[in-house]
């Protein structure tokens, strides 16, 4: 008796939707089981990690805020990953979208004027764009891999970094601490309603969400990106340019990576510090799988893992669940989600025990019948 | 420069490149049989520790790095699971594994915080310089090197090896005449996270010789680098574990010197930023870096 | 005398799909024992349970007068069972020589097994270099190691699965010699082809499938091309209507001086091509697969404009420097010979893969946006049309037999009713029924007055559509020559490598099957 | 409504803590996290803490110190300079909660305080065995990164050695990291290699120090008693002991007598001090680093008064004169026998 994997001839919307809904759920147990193995009330752990966060309204807000960038990053490597561009850079070219608003904001701290707040974005954009083209142009012009490339490129981003908060863009009234000035108010990303913690980014991330699920299945360049990463030779034949839509799928990546980054810097950070990137770009990948690659799913798995963040910080405080043990749930839980994401596209069957005898090492078993003995 | 402070120095950079290079041996099996692990220090914490935790149990050092040794290809189990028995994507995947390996070996190691064990460090001691040199590493710096062999040999000239490069190279061909796919890619990335394991316990047993929550401090990276900079070989891998070791130590040993020649920050980039030259090198050879594994990352399954 | 292979109620079944229902049939040793039928009908399933690639569900094999279970390649190899496949499985990273060491299960040590892999070249008078990487090697020479992998253990039973289509006659018929030569030796082979007369040359049996069911034994001695194939498909065969012989209109198609860098790092390239095409005339064009054929058709679709230089003329303009969303709505087809990942995306819908050509042609995407519902609308027309055995519109490409996604992508280019047809090999493996089909709305295209260029390995299909036929060798293309005089000797000669009777040392290169 | 007050009688004070790092590094927030048990120890049942650990820096910090005022914290410490901005930005929005944080200098309003010690205090004691024990006359010394905070324990040391050795010179490496055992043992081996016979770090892990044992050199602890990892080499270590300082506040809010404040503790409030001295120190120089830190302990000695000369051989601080709390916390220029 044993189980198979059979391939869904036509994708199961029913399947697609259950898939996750059935994998948060064993994570859920298993963490439950897990933490109380630990020495903790599992059911209270898991309630604190999920549940407990969304029953306040300010954790909303926290959520809503630690999700958008994960959303926005994700939107635009889920892009690429349809294009059968493997773009893990984004967490370089978050910084370089950090570092490039920062340094228009640098030219203009004793500016004043609506203008300075959307050149700080486009020029974050045009970083994180510029940043990505490195791996474009080394796949475009010489093959080179670039899972492998933009992947290095993260290291680079935070050395450079550190080199500017170290030395040229150290604020000078920071008592030698490695950071720039604070930004101005002008410079600074407005909040949605006073007294909320929803600012501007927010709205921003959802907006484009949006916009790339109707890009990606009602315009020509949505289905140029899909049949690229489906067949590049089919792509051709429809005349479509493989290395453009490398080249696409890696500046909308890498831009809105950098879109990401100036919109931490100018709004929850509000400075460049040398503790700017804490692995939004790593784990926007996470995201944009357990999104299916769909911007729509993107949102939805955005909010699911700014959740485990949240939650998991509640459960410290709530019942001193160690950070580790958080760690350990998220971990699960993604297995959980990578692991059932088969599920979409194959169905789990039964198999009857196969009538033949054990099969011995080599395969071959001469089956003792009477009319075999020539 | 004496011979003193050479030997120092080379003792040093054997020390800096010996954990890099077992980590990358095993991920280059890992790859070249078709699979891209992005969890190696995920897997190298968890070697980490748990080498520690036994090494301290038992007192038996030796036993701490064979406890690694299981551990990490315990860990890798579950990565190989996801990924070849149920195709999860291999980025996404590995990334989540790095995520579990840091919390797992932080919950495992909190009682271990703060004490030291015996360690494994050199079998001999000497003081002529050139013996110590020569004889006066920790074994597992020798491991390193046999490793090396063990693996070139392997998949240069041994037949496991050729079927294993085969699997990653068209892995439907390997399937269609009759190789077990999976289960050869079960075997190397089981083996992967074996020496990951292994290599993270040189970190908790040889060169700093304690426990404390993300010891690895990011090495896995500079690991799965050097497999990108050597090119796939394992030679070159080798090559490469001590060159960073080099630029490692340089690094230190000119700042301990008093030389500040290029900004800090540089040198720390130096090592990815030679990979990706090296990586825009190989393109230029004849058939593209033909060492890269044709199947690297991509799910297989088989159609029977 | 013991049986070779005896086959004994031998069920498979897929999910919907019965592959192959109580089959059962015997091959004797020194037998060449064919296997015939339609697409789909069960044949590769069969043998690839004979090899251990698949597992019956029921049914027994019997083996040199054993019961046997064969679990798995290895185990097949080692009762001395060999298989040449349909689809290479090749490492193309790989030297010949590791290549056939893969498909050994106990090879030798190398300087051994290059002994033997010599010896084996040598008896059977084939060339091979196995020091080269694979990916050098052009596609006969890459099926020649594949069969030298199988014989190189003494196989006492040899499976063919498709081996001749991308042969040249001459290289076909140096296959047959090396054959009858195993036949000769007492080895047993069972054989699966497309081209019936070739059955009638070399086969003493033949086992016909239809449905996954033995449905007739014959001798394909006694019967004729046309016999066997109504014996596959049930029913008899319809017959082409015949073309309108020597109605042209204007030229309408003209190629001058085309020339081409070959696609790195190992493509032919196109070498001063020229030929015109008048309107309601079909030209054809045979050569070796790896002649330059495939390079030819991404030139004038438009795919490849690198270096491209010449000129190409459609209805009196130049098209060499438009793309190919332009040349389509200049009115141009073309299909290359993939259906599946080049022609066609497997895991999308038949309505998205209508967009991939036809959204110019037939408005099925405006400024920029795509129109989903008249895409939806015109693959439906297609299906119905064409005769698509699918579930509909939203039915996977993938999902498709190879016969019915060629008929839909033929289809589906035939109803943008182009000014120009260009076709490569659209009936390759395609079973009589639906090739019959294809074949006939490329005849119908023509009488509409359109002109199509044949790109075909199959000469009896080039002599039945083409009015005029020229050869492609080495990216050099031929005269165009009138097929009601053409020998086909001559073709044979032109696809060699020969082009005149001076040339004696030309039989050489003839030899390695694709001048480089 | 009063629901809090029940028959046990007064509500314990809520006291929350932001670690930067894992509360197992065994280095900064592990000392802070032993301060928040002993504190919780001296205070009892009339306090309950809680904590959250690896924050980064940034808006998560901000928003973990927010869920903690939010979750009913009285008072909330932020353990790291780069918690200084979301400190001062949580600290407006929750008037009513105290905010205490650590080695920052944006003082915030009227319901934060700012507290941190003098280390370098320490790091004279250990100059001063430094000088005495040398060999070499040169030290190694594996420092973070170029703050303040750092550059005066550099000058602290070396000028505390210098007493005792006129020619002794202190290297310095920066490895750019507060934790990285690898290459702080890297670095430490680099010094010990080009011949430093001392070794002394500003960051966090043992690894140096356990770098010096194998070598033969001698080496301090940093911010706990590493005597474990080093039994030979560890000649003392600097202890951050933050729970008075604890203790008194959380004692201060229950009292109701909570202010803010800028504090800059050191050995006369008993905020840093030394381990016990390892047994093979020779006597005399028990003696000379017992009589450093008693004399600042009364008050007696600052090892930052002049004449002090900068890398130049130039005059910085003229004889007679002691340099001030702002000019320290300014600090960003080396003594004289400092190679970085
Ligand atoms: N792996 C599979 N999974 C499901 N169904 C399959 C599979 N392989 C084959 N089939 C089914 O079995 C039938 C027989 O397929 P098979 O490939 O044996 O046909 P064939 O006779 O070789 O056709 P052709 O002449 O086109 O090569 C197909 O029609 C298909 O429906
Ligand atoms: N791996 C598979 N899983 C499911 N169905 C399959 C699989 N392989 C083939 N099929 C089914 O088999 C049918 C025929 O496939 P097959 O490959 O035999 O086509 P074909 O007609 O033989 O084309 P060709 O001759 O070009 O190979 C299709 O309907 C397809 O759905
Ligand atoms: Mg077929
Ligand atoms: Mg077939």
């Amino acid at each position: 008796m044993g189980w198979e994997l059979e391939p869904r001839g036509e994708a199961s919307r029913k399947a697609n939707l259950a898939a996750p809904v059935i994998a948060v759920f064993g994570a859920l147990v298993t963490g439950a089981i897990l933490f109380t193995f630990l020495g903790h009330n599992g059911l209270s752990a898991v309630y604190e990690i999920f549940i407990a966060p969304l029953t306040n309204t300010y954790r909303w807000q926290d959520l809503l805020v630690k999700a958008a960038p994960l959303a926005i990053i994700a939107t635009g490597l889920a892009i690429g990953f349809r294009a059968n561009v493997w773009n893990i850079g984004a967490e370089g070219q978050y910084i370089l979208g950090g570092l490039g608003g920062t340094w228009v904001a640098l030219q203009t701290l004793d500016m004043t004027g609506g203008w300075i707040l959307p050149a700080m974005i486009l020029m974050g954009m045009i970083w994180g764009a510029a940043y990505a083209a490195v791996p474009a142009i080394l796949k475009t012009k010489l093959g080179v891999n670039e899972i492998l490339s933009s992947l290095m490129l993260n290291y680079v981003a935070i050395q450079l970094l550190y080199y500017l908060m170290r030395a040229p863009w150290k604020d000078p009234m920071a008592f030698g601490f490695p950071q720039t000035a604070m930004f101005t108010s002008d410079q600074t990303l407005p909040m949605m309603a006073s007294g909320t913690l929803i600012h501007l980014g927010v709205p921003i991330a959802a907006a484009i969400a949006l916009t790339a699920w109707g890009v990606m299945t009602r315009t020509i360049v949505g289905f140029q990106v899909r049949s690229v990463g489906a067949s590049p030779k089919a792509a051709r034949f429809a005349g479509f340019s493989a290395s453009s839509t490398v080249w696409l799928a890696l500046l909308v990546g890498g831009g809105l990576a950098g879109l990401a980054g100036i919109l931490e810097a100018s709004g929850p950070f509000g400075q460049m510090v040398p503790q700017f990137p804490t692995g939004y770009g790593y784990t926007a990948i996470i995201v944009a799988f357990l999104g299916r690659l769909n911007p729509l799913g993107i949102l939805i798995a955005s909010f699911v893992l700014a959740l485990t963040y949240v939650g998991g910080e509640n459960a410290q405080t709530a019942i001193g669940l160690p950070n580790a043990a958080a760690g350990v749930f998220q971990a699960l839980m993604l297995f959980f989600l990578l692991g059932f994401d088969i599920l979409a596209s194959y169905r789990l069957k039964r198999t009857a025990p196969k009538p033949s005898p054990t099969a011995n090492t080599s395969g071959v078993t001469p089956v003792e019948a009477e009319g075999a003995r020539a | 420069m004496s011979v003193q402070l050479t030997v120092a120095i080379m003792m040093t950079i054997a020390g800096a490149a010996t954990p890099l290079l077992i980590a990358a041996l095993g991920e280059l099996v890992v790859e070249k049989s078709g699979v891209l692990n992005l969890g190696v220090e995920g897997m190298m914490l968890i070697g980490a520790v748990a080498g520690f935790a036994v090494a301290y149990s038992t007192g038996v050092p030796t036993l701490g790095a064979i406890a690694a040794l299981i551990a990490g290809a315990l860990v890798s189990s579950v990565f190989a699971f996801l990924t070849l028995s149920l195709m999860a994507n291999q980025v996404a995947t590995g990334l989540a594994l790095t995520i579990f390996g840091t919390g797992v070996s932080a919950l495992i190691g909190a009682p271990f915080v703060g004490i030291t064990t015996s360690t494994l460090g050199p079998l001999f001691a000497f003081d002529n310089p050139l013996l110590r040199l020569l004889f006066g590493h920790s074994p597992l710096v020798y491991l390193g090197i046999a490793l090396t062999i063990a693996v070139w040999w392997f998949l240069k000239h041994s037949r496991p090896g050729l079927i294993l490069r085969a699997v990653g190279e068209s892995d439907d061909a390997a399937h269609a005449i009759g190789y077990p796919v999976l289960r050869i890619r079960y075997l190397a990335v089981l083996f992967g996270g074996a020496m990951a394991g292994l290599a993270g316990c040189y970190y908790s047993l040889v060169l700093t010789p304690m426990w404390a929550e993300r010891l690895t401090a990011g090495r896995g990276w500079i690991a799965i680098a050097l497999v990108v900079f050597a090119s796939w070989k394992p030679g070159r891998v080798l090559l490469g574990a001590y060159l960073f070791g080099l630029v490692i130590t340089m690094e230190l040993q000119a700042k301990a010197a008093g030389f500040n020649m290029f900004a800090p920050e540089f040198l720390a980039a130096l090592p990815y930023l030679a990979t990706v030259a090296v990586l825009a090198i190989i393109s230029f050879a004849p058939q593209g870096g033909a060492n890269a594994p044709a199947c690297l990352a991509k799910p297989f399954r088989a159609t029977a | 005398m013991t049986l070779r292979l005896e086959l004994n109620g031998i069920t498979k079944r897929f999910p919907g799909v019965i592959a192959n229902e109580n089959v059962s049939f015997a091959v004797a040793p020194g037998e060449i024992h064919a296997l015939l039928g339609e697409n789909g009908a069960g044949k590769s399933t069969l043998v690839k349970i004979i090899y251990g690639v698949q597992r019956a569900d029921e049914g027994t094999i019997a083996f040199d007068g054993r019961k046997v279970e064969i679990a798995s390649p290895h185990a097949a190899r080692s009762l001395g069972i060999g298989m040449v496949f349909q689809h290479f499985s090749l490492f193309e990273a790989m030297t010949v020589l590791e290549n056939i060491a893969l498909g050994m299960d106990n090879p030798p040590p190398r300087r051994e097994l290059e002994e033997k892999i010599r010896h084996v070249l040598n008896t059977y008078g084939l060339s091979l270099d196995p020091h080269r990487d694979v990916h050098t090697l052009s596609v006969g020479e890459r099926q020649r190691i594949e069969i030298v992998r199988a014989l190189i253990q003494n196989p006492k039973l040899l499976i063919m699965d498709e081996p001749t289509s991308v042969l040249t006659p001459q290289e076909v018929d140096r296959l047959f010699d090396t054959l009858r030569q195993l036949k000769a030796e007492g080895c047993s082979i069972l054989y699966i082809s497309h081209k019936l007369h070739e059955i009638k040359a070399l086969c003493d049996t033949a086992t016909v499938l239809r449905g996954g069911k033995v449905v007739a034994t014959c001798d394909p001695a006694e019967e004729t091309a046309r016999s066997m194939a109504e014996m596959m498909i049930g029913g008899s065969l319809k017959d082409l209507s015949p073309k309108n012989d020597g109605v042209y209109g204007e030229e309408r198609f003209a190629i001058s001086n085309l020339s081409a860098p070959g696609e790195p790092p190992f493509g032919v390239s196109l070498k001063d091509v020229s030929f015109a095409i008048r309107s309601g005339e079909i030209l054809g064009i045979a050569g070796v697969a790896g002649n330059g054929q495939n390079e030819l058709i991404s030139v004038l679709s438009g795919e490849r404009t690198d270096g491209v230089s010449g000129v190409i003329r459609l209805d009196g303009s130049d098209l060499s420097k438009l793309g190919v969303g332009a040349r389509r709505r200049a009115g141009l087809a073309a299909l290359p010979e993939e259906r599946n990942g080049h022609a066609a995306i497997g895991q999308m819908t038949l309505a998205e893969n209508t967009l991939l050509s036809a959204r110019g042609p037939k408005l099925l995407a405006g400024s920029g946006i795509l129109r989903t519902g008249k895409a939806h609308d015109y693959a439906r027309t297609v299906i119905e049309a064409f005769s698509v055995k699918a579930t509909g519109p939203k039915a996977k490409a993938g999902s498709l037999s190879g016969g019915n996604l060629q008929k839909f992508v033929v289809g589906r280019e035939i109803m943008t009713d182009p000014a120009v047809f260009i076709v490569s090999q659209p009936t390759w493996g395609v079973d009589a029924g639906a090739a019959g089909f294809i074949r006939q709305a490329m005849i119908d295209l023509a009488a509409k007055g359109a002109a199509i260029l044949l790109v075909s390995q199959d000469l009896d299909e080039l002599l039945e559509l083409c009015d005029r036929l020229a050869v492609i060798n080495a990216g050099k293309l031929s005269e165009t020559m009138d097929v009601k005089t053409v020998s086909i000797e001559k073709i044979g000669l032109l696809m060699g490598g020969v082009h005149g009777e001076d040339d004696a040392a030309a039989d050489a290169e003839m030899h390695r099957g694709k001048a480089a | 409504q009063d629901s809090g007050e029940g028959a046990g009688g007064q509500e314990p004070v809520k006291a929350g803590f932001v670690y930067v790092g894992p509360v197992g590094d065994f280095g900064w927030t592990y000392a802070h996290d032993q301060a928040r048990q002993c504190m919780v120890e001296e205070l009892g049942d009339s306090v309950e803490t809680t904590f959250v650990e690896n924050v980064a820096e940034g808006p998560d910090a901000e928003r973990v110190i927010r869920q903690l005022a939010q979750d009913g914290a009285d008072i909330v410490f932020t353990t790291s300079f780069g918690f200084g901005n979301p400190t001062v930005k949580v600290a407006q929005q929750f008037p009513d909660v105290k905010f205490e944080h650590a080695t920052g200098f944006n003082p915030g309003g009227d319901n934060m305080a700012l507290y941190n010690a003098k280390f370098y205090q320490g790091r004279a004691v250990l100059g001063t065995i430094a000088g005495m024990m040398s060999d070499s006359g040169k030290a190694g010394y594996i420092a973070s990164f170029p703050i303040p905070e750092v550059v005066m324990g550099i000058n602290a040391f070396q000028l505390a050695a210098q007493k005792q050795d006129p020619e002794f010179t202190t290297q310095v490496v920066w490895v750019n990291s507060w934790y990285d055992p690898a290459k702080e043992a890297d670095a430490a081996n680099a010094l010990l290699s080009q011949g430093a016979d001392v070794i002394t770090q500003h960051t966090d892990s043992p690894a140096p120090l356990q770098a010096a044992e194998k070598a033969g050199a001698i080496a301090f602890g940093q911010a706990s008693d590493m005597t474990s990892f080093a039994p030979n080499a560890h000649m003392t270590a600097i202890i951050d002991e933050w729970c008075p300082y604890y203790t008194k506040r959380v004692q201060a809010v229950m009292d109701g007598t909570w202010e803010p404040g800028n504090v800059w503790l050191g050995m006369e409030d008993g905020e840093v001090v030394m381990s016990p001295f390892n047994d093979a120190m020779p006597d005399d120089v028990k003696a000379a680093a017992q009589k450093v830190y008693d004399d600042t302990k009364a008050g007696n000695y600052e090892v930052f008064t002049g004449p002090i000369r900068d890398q130049s051989g130039e005059i910085r601080v003229p004889e007679g004169e002691t340099m001030t709390e702002e000019e320290l916390l300014k600090m960003d220029w080396y003594v004289e026998g400092v190679q970085s």
